[in-house]
């Protein structure tokens, strides 16, 4: 019961966040409300015991990851996004996609996907089992996630950098 | 055991004439030109004459198979050669006659350019004319078919500058090919029905068959498919168009080829078929009537004709229908007789009428002729000759030739012989209108030598080369002035063929004239074997009919008597045309022009050859060039199938226009798409997922 | 207790809003949210169906696509920088010099 | 061996080998990374170009020296799976990462692009690309997957003047990880349906799912969009509608890259997950997918005038003829789809190298009319050019054939071919002629352009020209070798 | 066999190629690449006529049979062979080449070296499609043929050259792909799996292909289109005066002599050889396609202004006889079709030699430019009268025999079939009398035509072999059918039996 209200409420939360984040016009809230939804979604970790995972979305994600976000929309300082006419693709069809598309999963996962149900701290995720697997079995993508992050190191130093001649207009 | 007597050789040589004129002649000169064309075609000439020296040690039909032509499975064809009384009788024609018109052309086409030319050209006519004699199969036959049709194309173009000579060329070939058409139909029937080409054999698997009296069968196909064409090649109805025109030519290649001997393949070609036409009396009866219609249709064209040539075309075209008529009713040696002769009068015709065109400068309209008999003497009186005989004035050749054929008609209908009298009658008028508007009277072309230079004005375009002047018909008489008698060269040809038209008749005098027509009793073999039997039953291949049931030389019913009184009444037609023709053009007066104006609807419809060249332009030509053009290449080409191709693609590339709209460049659209994409294969792989599980 | 279902559709339902905002907001640093937002739905069921099929597997996985979310930032905003250096705007209808 | 695997705590040294392509690019990239700073700005590209061209060399030689069957299987804990299949891939993986580097060899220096970063990333994306063909565990082909694709983001903005180019890196980048979360929303469900990510596991799990009811529809859902999240890297319909603008806009020799390499991988991946996991209900999906991908691609390719767009939209009809062996029987549709990436790979990227080549400084002239009596200014590059354009129509003796008439007669294979869309692939390489031949009708038949001038060929691109002219006829006359060994891989996959 | 037989044919085949190979290495001087093409196609000749002289007339199927494996996956052979129908076709396509050298010798002034290459490229191809016994190395050869005939159009055409070009290479190629889809399909259902053609045809023949009762239907159209284009017969014809128009001489000269014959070629060889049943039962549709194509291309031809589209219509017009011959199923019409074949690339190779020789003095096709050239040109003017009587089918030239034999081929089989068809002997003298009266008879119309050059020595010598083999094959047909019949024999041996069986339905 006391599980049911937590994640409804937290569920609850995130979905407004998420909502929140749609119908913001300037991205320094949208950035905000996404913080929130992350957060009460490291709750949602917490609730299925996952608390390493919780920890790292606290920290790095609405840590780290959002506080680039915030810095850059501060750099380009951008201001409310104005209305120009979007795309009719996207309006006429891709909303009706969208919400057609999730009613069926949604209704597929909840008939079909025949999980069962979970008490708090379903699947205790330790730092200590959690190492475990990353340095045995799953050793070869931690490795490999240093070549990404390196990967994204120069791509943003490339493309960040200032060019020699930044003020060059578009060529075409 | 027979002498192989090489018969290939008497086409042969003609050829390499030809072949030495044609390719080196333009280096030679006319001597030597002359000399070669001569040689060759007096070669086949003697050959000839050898052959027909020790013809009578052979056994007939004689075959030589030289090699094998054309194989196809079991079908095949070889170069072979026959040589019977018929083949005999048309090789000395082709190679007599021939030859004098050879030697009779060396004066006349002195003058011309492209000498060589026209003595290559003219061998080579010799080639397939001879080839065409001796064809022992319908395909070698068919060579020879085809051949003097080109050689006639060739030569009838001859004076290529003239754009009217050029048409008839053309004119002549097409028209013919429309007859081999026919031709070459009748030869896939027999080659259906008998599997050969081989005259043996298809005659001989020809006799069993009873003659298709109740309908018509196959043999009738067959024979009036070979009919149609005989008829383009002898210029018969309705086929007979070009025959007229064909007179653009040099005037010895119209007494050679278009009054002597091409003309008269088609007749070689029905007799020499004759068992099958036998055995087909509605074709027969066809080519009696073509024949008669022929006939007559051309003489009342030749009574209004006023260029000399013209006139004896028309007269060709009606003595060819003689020779159908013969056929039609059976009485193939008749027609063949009557072929012979006429290769002689008409041959002599046509050379007597050249020499005049030469004396007078090129002019060929008669109404600027007349009076000429004192000044070409020569010619006067052999072409008087001629026409005696074609009007068939006895003991003339062509009496007893038309007399036999009249009878023998008569024999069948006395409708063929009806019309056939009155012909004669219009014959001898219009051939002594010719006579006496040439030589009789006063001189009417003063200007005549002059004339002949604009006549064919080719010679604007002198090049300076050899065959400058190839093309142009050289004016004649022009450098020696005035009217003269033709050289020597081209009168012992007239001569000699006034000799023979004089007394060729002579060997085929009929019973009733107390002659024994051994020229009837020699080409008997060919013609008496085949008779149809009543029924096929009992009549097998190769077993000569009984004597009762033989139509050909059976003394009819009738006595002398009769067959005299005929005869008697066919010469009086001839005479009375002469008369006619003294009174109206004997001497100078306006009758014929008064009886013009008279029947001016008549006159005129005669005078425009009965508008049938028009005709046939207006109904077949124009129609089928418009067709050609608008419907089917603007139409159909144009119009359909390439609109269809270009409009599809076409439609491609909207589609393609269409297509890239998708591109909007905007992120968020892509997005869209993909949004889509997801969400149809989503609800595909749900809809499969159900019904896995 | 709580039916995993539960998560799963809060996740899914997560997803669906990124999917959305990516389709209709303009500003890319926003659209780049919304990205975030859907790897973060997907990181949600992730956790859910570790618990469900007790393997830990699951939550490694998350870990893995915070890193790559965390590079993905990154870049994306370098680029988002490199862009507004040539164009001197966020806004994404702006942004189609090529089309067609 | 498995369970020995997890017991111990170190990997073997054959585990080392079965990475070693990759552990010698990583080891290229850092040196490049090294050295870049240390040398100046000048002259530095054509050191480094050298140096990736060592490494891209030795990581040629490390997957031929892995290639031998005895360090064949999986290594790292069931992550990577070394066999015929994988070592194929590294293979062309390897050599289009050569033909690129020397295509750019001088094209740095036109375009002034910084080396350093440019070389690392070709070198490390290469490492991705390897490891998305041999791994067979999904978290590592997730990172794989993005580690080609963040590298190929990056190298799709390099010509950082541009505004086009950091548009196309833009749009690249917003598309291609909106498809990753799809990908990876489908990766999810697939280990909610199975409870691994294992690729080996999933499939056992699969196999004995058969039949009984709930498990496979997440299955049928992971399968879904895990398809999507391929799909939209290979550029297939309907989540092709990236590929025009990125490769516009980005540098030629990086299209003639991106176009190949990672696509390659990106097969390979679609191909271990459709037929490894035997994933259910793919058929008709691909089906689809290939039909709308040939149609599309080729029929708007008709109307285009800018040649790096014409080649996008022809390399989005190239990924529907690859679809169409995805959708044929393993035994034949395997083999195909590999000799085709091969011999795509070769032909597509010499013609980038020649468009970019061709195209000039800020690479001005990219429109057709631009190729106007190309084959008067300078055959040679019209002549090569012909021939890789001839390879893609599909013309006898290129590779292109070959690989066009596999895919079509593994489609026409067994009790059901698929008639219809052979038939549609037929048409649709008939139509293609069309607008290759307009580049070759313009070359050769119009009279020339002056104002569009031709640089000599250098050498580094001459090379890379004389290469993969080599390899495109070489595969159209002795294709049987290549073919042959990617035959050895289906087993392995079924 | 001795080593000789074994690989003439391989020699044959790829000599120009190597020669064209060569050809790239030389400099661009223009002498010495005219030389050299035309001595590597005279050699190309010389080497090909070892066939004729080697071939064995009294065994039918193929002689000089090589056939080693090629491509293991799939199993394709690199099989040659030739019977008396291949044998000739390809001794036609050596025989024409050094004239078109010849014929191109002055008329090519740019790119020379291209040009030659092109055109040794083309022969390979070209003798490879006669050559090839596997059905995959015949397609090869059959789409190689196309670039090399497309370049030449486009790059050495005139005025529309390029939309000739791509007309000529998209029809062609869109046809050609469904005989890909149908090889492709009786690959894939062959056990085992096989391209080549004798295996093939006795599966076929024997049953042993799954499923082939439904299909084959497909298949002989699928082969059929793809050569029916080529041919071309009739709905399909478009594109062929448009590439006649615009393609250089000796571009032309091989599109007619040649190109054509690949159509009618691969009916004879596949549509009959694989799918006899089919072709029975598609026969009468087909040779109603013919006889239009015989009648509307020769009256299409007679309306003409431009020299050339006459005579590309006309060949429409002949080949349509090659397609009646073929599809009559007898003897004779398919040892006629042959003959038209060969005859037809003889003499309407040697018209379009003609014609290209007066377009390159006065550069035009227009028959109105010209008209009475017969007296600036009589040489000229003796050979071309000699070639339109060859083409208009006289006896005693090449023409006729093959024309007399279709006819009476499709007169046995269906009667009337002969007849609409032997209605062409009236049209062809038609159009090309007319065309020949209007160009040369008559007083010269135009004055720079008075100034006209005759034949020069080297334009004498590519047109003399033509004459002289358009007269020997009218003389001598047997020189070449004894080597077709036992062939074309063969080729009908099935067609009795399918008869039986429709009788026996």
């Amino acid at each position: 019961m006391f599980h049911l209200v937590l994640f409804s409420v937290f569920g609850a939360i995130c979905v407004a966040g998420a909502v929140n984040l749609l119908v913001q016009r300037h991205p320094i809230n949208s950035a905000l409300s996404l913080v929130v939804v992350m957060g009460s979604l490291a709750v949602e970790f917490l609730l299925l015991g996952a608390e390493f995972v919780a920890a790292i979305q606290v920290i790095v994600y609405a840590g780290a990851v959002m506080v680039l976000f915030v810095f850059v929309i501060m750099l380009l300082n951008a201001g409310a996004e104005e209305r120009t006419r979007g795309s009719h693709v996207a309006y006429l069809l891709g909303i009706p996609g969208v919400v057609a598309g999730t009613i069926i999963v949604c209704w597929a996962l909840l008939t079909r996907s025949h999980a069962g149900s979970a008490s708090i701290g379903a699947l205790p995720g330790h730092p200590k089992e959690i190492a475990q697997l990353l340095f045995h079995q799953f050793l070869l993508p931690f490795e490999v996630t240093s070549i990404l992050v390196l990967i994204a190191i120069m791509g943003a130093v490339v493309l960040a950098a200032r060019t020699d001649s930044a003020q060059t207009r578009k060529e075409d | 055991m027979t002498p192989n007597l090489h018969l290939w050789l008497i086409p042969i040589l003609p050829l390499i004439g030809a072949a030495i004129n044609g390719l080196l002649g333009k280096r030679f000169s006319r001597r030597l030109v002359a000399a070669v064309a001569l040689a060759f075609c007096g070669a086949a000439f003697g050959m000839a004459l050898w052959i027909a020296a020790q013809f009578s040690s052979l056994t007939l039909p004689h075959v030589e198979v030289v090699t094998s032509w054309l194989r196809s499975g079991t079908f095949t064809i070889d170069y072979a050669f026959s040589l019977d009384q018929l083949s005999l009788v048309m090789l000395l024609v082709v190679t007599g006659v021939g030859f004098l018109i050879h030697i009779y052309s060396v004066g006349y086409m002195w003058e011309e350019g492209g000498y060589y030319r026209f003595f290559s050209y003219l061998n080579l006519f010799m080639f397939f004319m001879l080839t065409l004699v001796l064809a022992s199969n319908y395909l070698l036959m068919f060579v020879g078919w085809e051949g003097v049709g080109l050689a006639s194309y060739l030569l009838i173009g001859f004076f290529f500058l003239r754009d009217s000579a050029a048409a008839a060329g053309k004119k002549a070939f097409i028209v013919n090919r429309i007859g081999d058409f026919g031709f070459l139909i009748a030869l896939f029937l027999i080659i259906q029905h008998f599997g050969s080409l081989d005259f043996q054999k298809v005659f001989a698997a020809v006799k069993p068959y009873a003659a298709e009296t109740s309908g018509a069968g196959f043999l009738t196909a067959i024979a009036l498919l070979l009919l149609l064409g005989a008829c383009g090649k002898s210029a018969q109805i309705p086929l007979y168009v070009w025959l007229p025109d064909a007179m653009e030519g040099p005037t010895p290649v119209s007494a050679l080829i278009h009054a002597a001997t091409m003309v008269t393949a088609g007749v070689y070609m029905v007799s020499r078929s004759h068992v099958i036409f036998e055995r087909a009396p509605v074709a027969l009866m066809v080519v009696a009537i073509i024949g008669t219609l022929t006939a007559f249709f051309a003489a009342t064209i030749g009574i209004a004709q006023t260029d000399i040539k013209k006139v004896l075309a028309y007269s060709t075209i009606s003595q060819l229908g003689y020779m159908f008529m013969a056929c039609g009713v059976a009485a193939f040696s008749a027609g063949i007789f009557h072929l012979m002769t006429h290769a002689f009068f008409k041959g002599l015709l046509f050379l007597a009428a050249g020499s005049v065109i030469h004396a007078v400068g090129g002019e060929q309209d008669m109404r600027k002729m007349g009076g000429l008999r004192k000044h070409i003497p020569w010619t006067f009186w052999t072409m008087t000759i001629a026409t005696l005989a074609i009007a068939g004035i006895p003991p003339f050749a062509g009496f007893f030739s038309k007399d036999e054929i009249l009878w023998r008609a008569y024999q069948v209908s006395w409708i063929y012989w009806l019309v056939g009298v009155i012909t004669a009658f219009l014959t001898s008028f219009y051939m002594f209108r010719l006579l006496f508007m040439t030589f009789f009277g006063e001189y009417r072309g003063a200007a005549g030598a002059e004339h002949g230079h604009e006549e064919h004005a080719g010679h604007g375009t002198h090049l300076g080369r050899d065959d400058s002047r190839a093309g142009v018909p050289a004016p004649h008489g022009h450098g020696h002035g005035g009217i003269h008698e033709s050289p020597a060269i081209m009168l012992v040809p007239l001569v000699i063929l006034a000799i023979l038209s004089l007394g060729g008749g002579w060997i085929g005098i009929p019973g009733s004239l107390g002659g024994g027509n051994h020229f009837d009793k020699f080409l008997g073999p060919v013609f008496r074997t085949s008779t149809p039997a009543i029924n096929s039953e009992h009549a097998q291949p190769g077993e000569a009919a009984p004597p009762e049931q033989q139509t050909e030389g059976t003394e009819p019913q009738t006595g002398h008597g009769t067959e005299l009184m005929f005869t008697g009444i066919s010469v009086a037609a001839g005479l009375l045309g002469l008369f006619l023709a003294w009174v109206l053009y004997g001497r100078p007066t306006d009758l014929p022009d008064r009886i013009a104006a008279s029947i001016h609807g008549l006159y005129s419809a005669v005078v425009n050859k009965y508008w049938i060249d028009e005709l046939y332009a207006s109904i077949f030509v124009k129609p089928l060039i418009a067709i050609s053009g608008v419907i089917f290449w603007r139409g159909i080409d144009q119009g359909i199938i390439d609109a269809t191709l270009n409009g599809s693609a076409s439609g491609a590339r909207e589609l393609s226009d269409e297509l890239r709209h998708m591109q909007s460049g905007n992120v968020r659209s892509y997005a869209g798409w993909v949004a889509i994409g997801a969400f149809a294969v989503i609800v595909y792989m749900v809809w499969v997922g159900l019904h896995a599980s | 207790m709580v039916p995993l279902s539960y998560y799963l559709v809060l996740s899914g339902i997560l997803f669906a809003c990124g999917v959305t905002g990516f389709l209709i907001k303009r500003n890319i640093i926003t659209i780049f949210m919304s990205i975030e937002l859907m790897l973060n739905g997907v990181n949600l069921s992730f956790v859910a169906f570790a618990a469900h099929w007790q393997q830990l597997s699951g939550q490694v996985f998350v870990f893995f696509v915070m890193v790559v979310a965390a590079a993905e930032a990154a870049v994306g905003l370098a680029i988002i920088i490199a862009v507004f250096r040539t164009r001197e705007t966020l806004n994404i209808d702006q942004v189609n010099l090529l089309k067609l | 061996m498995m369970a020995l695997d997890t017991m111990q705590t170190l990997p073997h040294a054959a585990d080392y080998i079965r990475i070693l392509p990759e552990i010698v690019l990583s080891l290229f990239g850092l040196l490049i990374m090294f050295l870049d700073p240390v040398m100046d700005e000048r002259s530095s590209q054509r050191k480094l170009g050298g140096i990736a061209l060592v490494g891209a060399i030795a990581a040629l030689a490390a997957t031929l020296y892995q290639a031998q069957p005895n360090f064949w299987g999986l290594g790292f804990w069931e992550m990577v799976r070394v066999d015929a299949f994988s070592v194929f891939f590294h293979f062309v993986v390897a050599a289009a990462v050569i033909l690129v580097i020397l295509s750019s060899y001088e094209y740095m220096e036109v375009q002034q692009i910084r080396a350093g970063e440019y070389y690392g990333l070709i070198l490390f994306g290469a490492v991705g690309m390897d490891l998305m063909s041999s791994a067979v565990e999904l978290v590592l082909i997730f990172i794989a997957l993005e580690i080609s694709s963040i590298s190929t983001y990056v190298l799709a903005g390099f010509r950082r003047r541009s505004a086009i180019s950091s548009e196309s890196s833009i749009k690249y980048f917003l598309l291609g990880s909106f498809a990753t979360a799809f990908f990876l929303y489908g990766v999810a469900l697939m280990f909610g349906a199975t409870g691994s990510t294992s690729i080996v596991q999933i499939s056992s799990a699969l196999a004995q799912y058969a039949g009984t009811g709930h498990g496979p529809l997440l299955a049928y859902l992971g399968v879904a969009l895990m398809f999507v999240g391929l799909g939209f890297k290979v550029a297939a319909a309907p989540f092709h509608v990236w590929t025009p603008d990125v490769y516009e806009g980005a540098p030629s020799p990086v299209v003639g890259f991106m176009s190949t390499a990672p696509k390659a991988a990106v097969f390979a991946v679609l191909l271990r997950i459709m037929f490894e996991t035997q994933a259910p209900g793919r058929i008709w999906l691909i089906w689809v997918a290939a039909a709308l991908s040939m149609s599309i691609g080729n029929i708007a390719a008709l109307v285009q005038d800018n040649v790096k767009r014409l080649l996008a939209y022809s390399s989005i009809a190239h990924a529907g003829y690859l679809l169409v062996a995805i959708a044929s029987l393993p035994a034949d549709g395997i083999p195909a789809a590999m000799f085709y990436t091969a011999s795509y790979a070769a032909m597509n990227i010499g013609a980038f190298a020649v468009v970019g080549h061709f195209a000039g400084a800020g690479e001005r002239y990219v429109t057709v009319e631009d190729y106007s009596g190309l084959g008067r200014r300078s055959p040679a590059l019209a002549a090569i050019l012909t021939v890789f354009l001839l390879s893609l129509i599909g013309i006898p003796i290129t590779g292109g054939f070959f690989a066009k008439f596999y895919v079509f007669s593994a489609a026409l294979q067994g009790n059901h071919p698929l008639i219809g869309l052979v038939i549609i692939g037929v048409l649709n390489s008939a139509i293609a002629a069309y607008y290759y031949l307009r580049v070759i009708v313009v070359m050769y038949m119009r009279e020339p352009r002056e104002d569009a001038p031709v640089a000599p060929i250098p050498a580094g691109l001459g090379l890379a020209l004389g290469l993969s002219l080599a390899v495109t006829i070489y595969l159209g006359i002795l294709p049987g070798r290549v073919l042959e060994y990617a035959g050895r891989s289906v087993d392995l996959l079924r | 066999m001795n080593w000789l037989d074994n690989n003439i044919l391989s020699f044959v085949t790829f000599v120009p190629a190597v020669g064209a190979a060569l050809l790239l290495f030389f400099p661009r001087r223009n002498r010495d690449v005219r030389v050299f093409s035309l001595v590597i196609s005279l050699l190309t000749f010389v080497i090909s006529l070892h066939l004729p002289a080697h071939f064995n007339r009294n065994l039918p199927g193929f002689q000089f049979d090589k056939n080693v494996p090629w491509i293991p996956t799939p199993n394709i052979h690199y099989h040659m062979g030739i019977d008396g129908i291949s044998m000739w076709l390809v001794v036609l396509t050596t025989f024409l080449t050094p004239l078109c050298v010849l014929i191109s010798w002055k008329s090519i002034h740019e790119r020379v070296k291209e040009f030659f290459i092109l055109l040794l490229v083309l022969e390979t191809a070209m003798i490879g499609v006669f050559v090839s016994l596997d059905l995959f190395l015949f397609y090869f050869f059959w789409e190689a043929t196309l670039i090399p005939m497309a370049l030449l159009i486009g790059m050495y055409g005139h005025g529309r050259r390029v939309y000739a070009a791509i007309k000529f290479f998209l029809y062609t190629m869109i046809a050609s792909v469904f005989m890909l889809a149908a090889i492709l399909w009786l690959y894939a259902n062959t056990t085992p799996h096989t391209f080549d053609f004798v295996a093939i045809q006795n599966a076929i023949r024997d049953g042993q292909i799954a499923n082939l009762a439904g299909a084959a239907r497909w298949l002989f159209l699928g082969f059929f289109i793809a050569f029916a284009v080529k041919v071309p017969l009739f709905p399909f014809h478009t594109w062929l005066p448009d590439a006649h128009v615009e393609a250089p001489t000796a571009g032309s000269v091989l599109l007619a002599g040649v190109l054509l014959k690949l159509g009618t070629y691969g009916m004879l060889r596949f549509d009959l050889g694989l799918f006899p049943e089919q072709s029975r039962s598609n026969a009468y549709w087909i040779v109603i396609l013919a006889l239009i194509g015989i009648v509307y291309g020769a009256l299409v031809a007679m309306v003409q202004p431009n020299m050339k589209k006459l005579i590309a219509y006309s060949s429409i017009s002949h080949l349509g006889f090659v397609v009646l011959g073929i599809f009559s199923f007898t003897q004779a019409g398919l040892n006629g079709a042959m003959f038209v074949m060969l005859a037809h690339g003889v003499s309407t190779g040697a018209l379009f030699m003609l014609a290209g020789i007066i377009y390159e003095r006065r550069h035009t096709y227009e028959i109105a430019e010209f008209g009475g050239l017969a007296t600036p040109m009589p040489t000229y003017s003796t050979f071309f009268l000699f070639i339109v009587l060859a083409s208009v089918g006289l006896p005693l030239l090449n023409g006729f025999i093959g024309e007399f034999l279709v006819l009476s081929g499709a007169f046995q089989a269906k009667m009337w079939w002969g007849i609409v068809g032997a209605t062409g002997v009236i049209w062809s003298a038609c159009y090309l009398l007319w065309m020949y009266q209007r160009v040369f008879f008559g007083k010269v119309k135009h004055e720079e035509n008075n100034s006209l050059l005759d034949l020069n020595l080297r334009e004498r010598v590519a047109l003399w072999p033509a004459a002289v083999v358009a007269l020997v094959m009218g003389v001598a047909p047997l020189l070449w059918l004894n080597a077709i019949d036992p062939a074309v024999h063969n080729a009908l041996a099935p067609f009795t039996q399918v008869a039986s069986k429709v009788v026996g339905q």
